[in-house]
């Protein structure tokens, strides 16, 4: 109260007329806002503790809820903006660190946005995907740079480790322990369904998910959370993990109040103990040291699997990559600014690192300037949000695209950005059982391998346009993209010419 | 024959299943006029605890104990339904003494009513199953028993 | 093709149909009947005087019952001897039936004790059939005081139905309490104050010893003048046709777990019959309607050549007068839990790690999870009994039982 | 000002013929340039060209530069630069017919040369990677002078122009060799430049190709990985300079280079029932995903001893094969083989990614 207080960010309004007090809202919202009131005679809320996660809306029956965005605001300030001043407020309150969640927010370029696509006319037919065999196989992986013969003249087919995908979207890391065992179930269908990969993020691998093994990609992190010998075993291929675009320079911290049960047998850390991630790997300081950790995990797999070494986008990645295609890496993940996360420091998500699409470009051109493209398949993520996005960043050079906000979008997150709390009312960004099941994953599984059906289906009728039946024939095709809007700088680093050029 | 089945390991308490049934029920076209300020009477039930819980509707026994139970001939079993004439029960709860599901419960004015799986309303498939959020309750064809 | 004849025509008698017909299609089924109408719901009868229920719906089964099921139903017909060595039933009117597998279905007839000066009462009935019913009806009037003798389910369903109907309705019975035979006193005391609320008189712990015209002497030396007389103080299973044989009788008609009785070839079910209690672990006449229609099922199912045991019959009610029902099953036998409130009573007898019976006053939510504790003998160790006795609800059962229950076709 | 080839990419439509002989029987530009006339319309004269090989018997083993000069002074630059790295044994202008539908013709040489061993001792190169980079140097180094054909014992000619135009000013009808390749184009430019008309040759590999491949840009950054560039923008360039590659220099056959340009979709190679046939299209696909060509093509490649003609593997251009004697014919349309062999047979149309490889008997060149 006083100079503490700050009012409701959201207001729910409830229509008298349509609420049949149910009470289906008071049962469903983890946070407490609704309530019955016998005296009254109706359901009552408490705004202050809603984060607008938009669950209560929908399981409605009357339809009688909204969530708004309260116009009780301060005045009005071009420099001073409402949230920053709140912000303000918050820290003086608390004097913390302000924690987010998901990705960035912030009014900052999206250069998918500022690309477009291109079509055949006339010269060159478009391709019709209903009539014509369309391809979205792609394979990721080291490939060999010399042919070689046996003595009786035969080619040798022997290939490094390879990722196969059916499309080249995987779902990105997202740690059992940050996301619910659920979700996590409803990854491993859906990758395996789709014959694409999800990621265990630094979180290990649950005992019960071993059979999806061959749609699995393992992480390994600078806390080294549930790493062992099956678990390197169990995946296609190992991750390691040196960044996160959400917060580049910056470990990971899962409270001990997550840390319970399942969470912790599989992290293989103590019951309610804090699981902090390091910001560097202590054993890699360097670029050699991180040859070393690769070369250790081939070792420790028989070389068999691929290596992924993930990357935040920062500023001079280009330099990173060429680095890390020396390195012994298979494949190279770069996850861009506006990657999400389960929590992160405000600042740091909001300010550091720089745009995906921008970092693509320059890795995909600096690998081929040196001629070791092919050593490594490049892997992107970081606020990939549609089909034409995926389309927009093979053409600028990428492999394959991971995704992570769009796969819990799929599984039902509303963007409420509050997954620090651990009170996901989607059963998502929780342990709390009540919660956690919620996320039914025949539902999840069905609704992911729907997502990523339609955006195969929207990629091939792109493909189709540009006369294009085979996603290989679209990786680096930068000349099928045009920019809008882009400064001559902007249009260099891209590697695109303007729309009408 | 398809029959309602609830998996408790999804059933989140919601009770959404109960307003469903009582509204798809009630004839009418709106919600809120079926629903609002008045006691409800589905033919489904939530049970259960903290922990646990599921809906419970009319198994729709092949050996239905109820029917064999009514003191007024008002169940009888069509093609697999069990169903319950509102003009001949007398209300005696005979069938709520026998049902070892706990499946059967009065209406509003002492009547039986049960799941007769929205055959005869205008819901199509039943409105539990339908409005299920989380596909907890789900109307399929499982193994009979010989 | 086989000959069926089954004696009677109530619920056991319909049940035995159903299950011939479950087995043998073609063989010829013949069904005696006393009464000059199809099979109805016997205990609607009150209802009917409540005005809860029409004539037109009184019927156990559709207009083209018996014809659908190929039956020949011989209605006004009283069976008078079996020949249990010539396999035949000989008939009042002088018929002789032979017969491969008879089922007697004879029911029970109401008792009435030698009263003295009981031939005076002008307007007297028992309370069994419809006729009963429909001749009540046609004696009574806004004006009439009623006396009905015997205070249990046959005589208080009979004065719920007239309440309303009649100036005034007096209840009186030798026991010292309502529903003697299904409610402890504690229940019954409950009851009897919900019915004495919707206006019933009870003169109890007391008996009619003589009458007079339209007056009672009752053994307190009370007297009570009535205008409709009614008698409902027990009923008697009917077993002579079986007994003047030589088969074994007992209270009632004894059969197997089969319903085979001891005369070969001829089986009993319903009110005339004794069969296996599972409450109680004895033979025991059952005179509940569920109990006949199962019985009956399995005698018919077995008659023509099939296999049905039953062995589940526990005695049970469900009741319900002016809107408060009272539930009971089993025996109160062995440990009590109990809860209480001004308007219910709950209580749950438990011995040998098992549930033995239960009464329920006032509420009836799920009680068939408790009649199937009885019934199927659940050992209270593979529940939680402690949720249980709150409250009858399959949570209480462990997760696996429960996902059997629920989790397939049943 | 209008721009050319090499500033922007110009899709464009095209015609295309070949002919060769399996017994190495040596037949004159004339009949190749006559197929070409009766499909006129599939050109719109601002591009036409021809590659003959066995041409120059008498010089086979020197490499025969054919060059544009936008004027003295480039040509004596460039010479100056031949001269440094290679011996020329021979060099003249290319004798040529003045016509009134060939005009703005540029200066046109040959040299046979040879490279100067100590200069591939210098650079530890072999012979054909020497030339191969001086040709690339001097197109993308040398303004105003272009290198149109670099093959040994064969000849690119071209110009813009309808191609029976062409055929008749560079005076096909002198020439000999056992095989021809014969390309008429119609940009969607103008006017056309000549270095940027068809064949494109690398060495002694020639392509004609008709279409427009949607793959262009995948192929391109990928291809100038390893030291080639890309100066005009064209497909042709970018499928010589692929199968140069996959070829020479990570030596895989014709049809396994066919089998990566013109991969079998993976439906079609998980049906494959001969395994190491199996795994080596799964292996080739998997290598080389940059190097699958999408989009219209048909092309025929010339090379020392033999032709390959291919078509993209969905078929989206026209293409048949034809048959007489010890002669193969391709074209774009059947018209055209009937021009050159009125008695043709086995006329078929080749199924899309299936490529028809034509040799010259062992021995007979």
């Amino acid at each position: 109260m006083g100079v503490e207080f700050l009012y409701p960010e959201y207001e729910v309004i409830r229509s008298t007329d349509r609420c049949i007090a149910c009470r289906v809202c008071e049962r469903q919202c983890a946070n407490e806002v609704h309530s019955y009131s016998a005296e009254r005679g109706a359901m009552i809320s408490d705004e202050s503790k809603c984060v607008n996660c938009q669950r209560c809306v929908s399981l409605c029956p009357t339809r009688a809820l909204k969530i708004v965005r309260s116009d009780c605001v301060l005045k009005a300030n071009a420099n001073w903006s409402n949230d920053t001043i709140r912000e303000i407020y918050k820290q003086a309150n608390s004097g913390g660190v302000l924690l987010s969640s998901m990705g960035n927010p912030k009014s900052m370029p999206v250069y998918w946005d500022r690309i477009l696509i291109n079509a055949s006319q006339v010269t060159n037919p478009p391709i019709d995907p209903l009539r014509e065999p369309m391809e979205t196989r792609v394979f990721l992986g080291k490939k060999p740079d010399r042919m070689t013969r046996s003595p009786d003249g035969r080619l040798v087919c022997d290939l490094p480790p390879q990722l196969e995908l059916s499309m080249p979207v995987m779902f990105s890391a997202m740690s059992y322990g940050s996301i619910s065992y659920n979700a996590h179930a409803s990854l491993a269908r859906a990758a395996t369904e789709l014959g694409t990969y999800y990621n265990t993020g630094e979180g290990g691998l649950h005992e019960d998910f071993y059979k999806y093994g061959a749609h699995t990609v393992v992480q390994v992190a600078s806390g080294r959370f549930g790493v062992h010998e099956d678990y390197l075993e169990a995946g296609a291929a190992i991750e390691i993990k040196m960044g996160q675009g959400a917060k580049p320079g910056i470990g990971g911290h899962l409270p001990g109040t997550k840390i319970v049960g399942d969470v912790s047998r599989t992290r293989m850390i103590p019951e309610g103990s804090d699981a902090i991630s390091p910001a560097p790997h202590h054993d890699i300081y360097s670029i050699e040291d991180l040859r070393q950790l690769v070369y250790s995990l081939k070792e420790a797999t028989e070389y068999k699997k691929p290596i992924i070494v993930k990357v935040a986008a920062v500023h001079n990645i280009a330099a990173i990559a060429s680095g890390i295609a020396r390195s012994g890496a298979d494949i190279i993940a770069i996850d861009g600014f506006r990657g999400g996360t389960g929590a992160a420091p405000t600042r740091i998500r909001d300010n550091v690192g720089i745009p995906i699409e921008l970092a693509l470009a320059s890795v995909d051109r600096r690998l081929r300037d040196e001629g070791i493209r092919n050593n490594v398949s490049l892997v992107v993520g970081g606020s990939v949000r549609s089909s034409a996005d995926v389309v927009k960043a093979v053409a600028l050079g990428a492999d394959a695209c991971y995704v992570a906000t769009a796969a819990v979008l799929a599984l039902g997150c509303h963007l409420c950005r509050t997954c620090q709390t651990g009170k996901c009312n989607w059963g998502i960004a929780t342990q709390r059982p009540d919660l956690v099941k919620r996320l039914n994953p025949d539902i999840g599984s069905e609704r992911l391998v729907n997502l990523m059906t339609a955006w195969r289906r929207e990629i091939m009728e792109l493909m189709g346009g540009m006369g294009i039946n085979s996603i290989e024939a679209l990786r680096g095709n930068r000349l099928m993209l045009r920019g809008v809007g882009l400064n001559e700088k902007e249009l260099e680093i891209l590697g695109i010419s303007h729309a009408g050029e | 024959m398809k029959r309602v089945y609830v998996n408790e390991e999804w059933c989140l308490g919601c009770r959404l299943c109960e307003y469903n049934c009582a509204f798809a029920n009630s004839g009418l076209s709106d919600m809120v006029l079926a629903l609002k300020d008045k006691p409800v009477f589905p033919r489904i039930h939530v049970e259960g605890d903290e922990k646990i819980t599921y809906a419970v509707s009319c198994r729709h026994c092949e050996d239905p104990v109820c029917v064999k139970s009514c003191i007024a001939g008002a169940l009888s079993k069509e093609n697999g339904v069990i169903k319950a004439d509102p003009d001949r029960c007398v209300g005696c709860l005979t069938c709520v003494l026998v049902c070892p599901y706990g499946a059967l419960a009065p209406g509003e004015n002492g009547v039986m009513l049960k799941c007769e799986l929205c055959l005869e309303n205008s819901c199509g498939e039943p409105a539990c199953v339908k409005g299920c959020p989380n596909r907890a309750i789900v109307y399929e064809e499982r193994g009979e028993t010989a | 093709m086989s000959r069926y004849v089954i004696i009677g025509n109530g619920t056991a008698s319909v049940g035995a149909i159903e299950g011939i017909r479950s087995v043998d299609k073609t063989g010829s089924i013949t069904v005696i009947s006393e009464e000059d109408r199809p099979a109805y719901c016997r205990p609607l009868i009150s209802y009917y005087l409540e005005g809860k229920t029409k004539l037109e719906n009184i019927g156990m089964r559709g207009a083209d019952y018996y014809s659908d099921s190929a039956a020949e139903l011989l209605c006004g017909r009283k069976a008078v001897g079996i020949d249990a060595d010539r396999r035949t039933v000989a008939l009042d009117d002088g018929e002789v039936l032979p017969y491969d597998r008879l089922c007697v279905c004879t029911g029970s007839s109401p008792f009435v004790p030698p009263f003295e000066g009981l031939g005076t009462v002008e307007k007297q009935f028992t309370f069994m059939t419809l006729d009963s019913a429909l001749g009540i009806e046609k004696s009574i009037d806004a004006a009439s005081r009623v006396l009905i003798v015997g205070a249990g389910l046959i005589g208080l369903k009979c004065a719920e139905g007239l309440t309303g109907r009649v100036a005034s309705v007096t209840v009186c019975d030798l026991a010292d309490r309502v529903l003697s035979s299904i409610l402890d006193a504690d229940c019954a005391a409950l009851m009897q104050r919900h019915l004495e609320e919707h206006g019933m008189e009870f003169l109890l712990g007391d008996s009619a010893v003589r009458f007079d015209g339209n007056t009672a002497y009752m053994r307190s030396g009370r007297t009570v003048g009535f205008d409709v007389l009614i008698l409902a103080v027990g009923v008697r299973a009917n077993t002579s046709l079986i007994s003047g044989i030589g088969g074994e009788v007992n209270r009632g008609i004894v059969v197997d777990e089969r319903m085979a009785t001891s005369v070969d070839g001829i089986f009993a079910a319903g009110d005339c019959a004794e069969g296996f209690d599972a409450s109680s672990g004895g033979k025991r006449v059952l005179a509940i309607l569920p109990n006949a229609y199962m019985q009956g099922h399995a005698a018919g199912v077995n008659m023509a050549g099939g296999s049905e045991v039953f062995d589940k019959g526990i005695p049970m009610n469900s009741i319900g007068f002016f809107g408060l029902h009272a539930m009971s099953a089993g025996v109160y036998e062995g440990e009590m839990y109990e809860e209480r409130t001004d308007t219910s009573i709950k209580r749950l007898f438990t011995k040998d790690g098992l549930l033995k019976g239960f009464i329920l006053i006032g509420r009836s939510e799920r009680a068939g999870i408790y009649t199937s504790m009885i019934r199927e003998k659940i050992p209270l160790s593979s529940v939680d009994f402690e949720l249980l006795k709150r409250s009858a609800t399959t949570a209480a059962f462990p997760p696996e039982s429960r996902r059997k229950m629920f989790g397939g076709a049943v | 000002m209008p721009i050319k080839e090499g500033q922007i990419r110009i899709p464009s439509g095209c015609a295309i013929a070949a002919v060769i002989s399996k017994e190495g029987k040596r037949m004159t530009g004339e009949s190749i340039t006559n197929a070409m006339k009766v499909m006129h319309d599939r050109s719109n004269g601002l591009g036409g060209g021809f590659a003959g090989y066995g041409i120059y018997p008498e010089y086979k083993d020197f490499y025969a530069l054919h060059l544009f000069f936008d004027s003295r002074d480039t040509r004596k630059t460039c010479e100056a630069y031949l001269k440094e790295h290679f011996e020329i044994v021979h060099s003249e202008i290319i004798p040529t017919r003045k016509i009134p539908e060939i005009t703005d013709e540029p200066k046109i040489w040959r040299y046979f040369v040879a490279p100067f061993r100590s200069a591939l001792a210098d650079m530890q190169l072999d012979e054909k990677e020497f030339v191969a980079r001086a040709v690339m140097k001097i197109n993308a180094g040398m303004p105003g002078a272009y290198v149109f054909s670099s093959g040994k014992n064969m000849g690119t000619f071209k110009a813009v122009g309808y191609p029976e135009d062409v055929g008749c000013f560079y005076r096909l009808d002198e020439y000999e060799g056992y095989s021809w390749t014969a390309h008429g184009r119609y940009p969607t430019n103008t006017p056309g430049w000549w270095g940027g008309a068809h064949p494109f040759t690398l060495l002694d590999y020639s392509i004609v190709h008709n279409g427009e491949i949607s793959s262009y840009d995948a192929n391109r950054r990928f291809i100038e990985m390893f030291g080639y560039k890309c100066t005009l923008q064209t497909d042709t360039e970018v499928i010589t300079y692929i199968l140069d590659y996959l070829t020479r220099v990570q030596g895989l056959t014709l049809e396994e280079s066919a089998n990566v340009i013109a991969a079998p979709f993976w439906s079609t190679i998980e049906r494959e029932s001969d395994r190491s046939k199996k795994e080596r299209l799964t292996f080739l696909r998997t290598v080389f995903p940059s190097l699958l060509i999408t989009g219209p093509f048909s092309v025929v490649l010339g090379f020392t001893g033999g032709l390959m003609a291919l078509n993209d593997r969905l078929k989206l251009r026209s293409m048949v094969v034809g048959e007489k004697d010890d002669k193969v014919f391709i074209s774009s349309e059947e018209a055209a083989i009937r021009e050159m062999e009125p008695e043709a047979e086995n006329i078929w149309a080749p199924a899309g990614g299936e490529p028809v490889i034509v040799r010259v008997r062992e021995g007979a060149v």
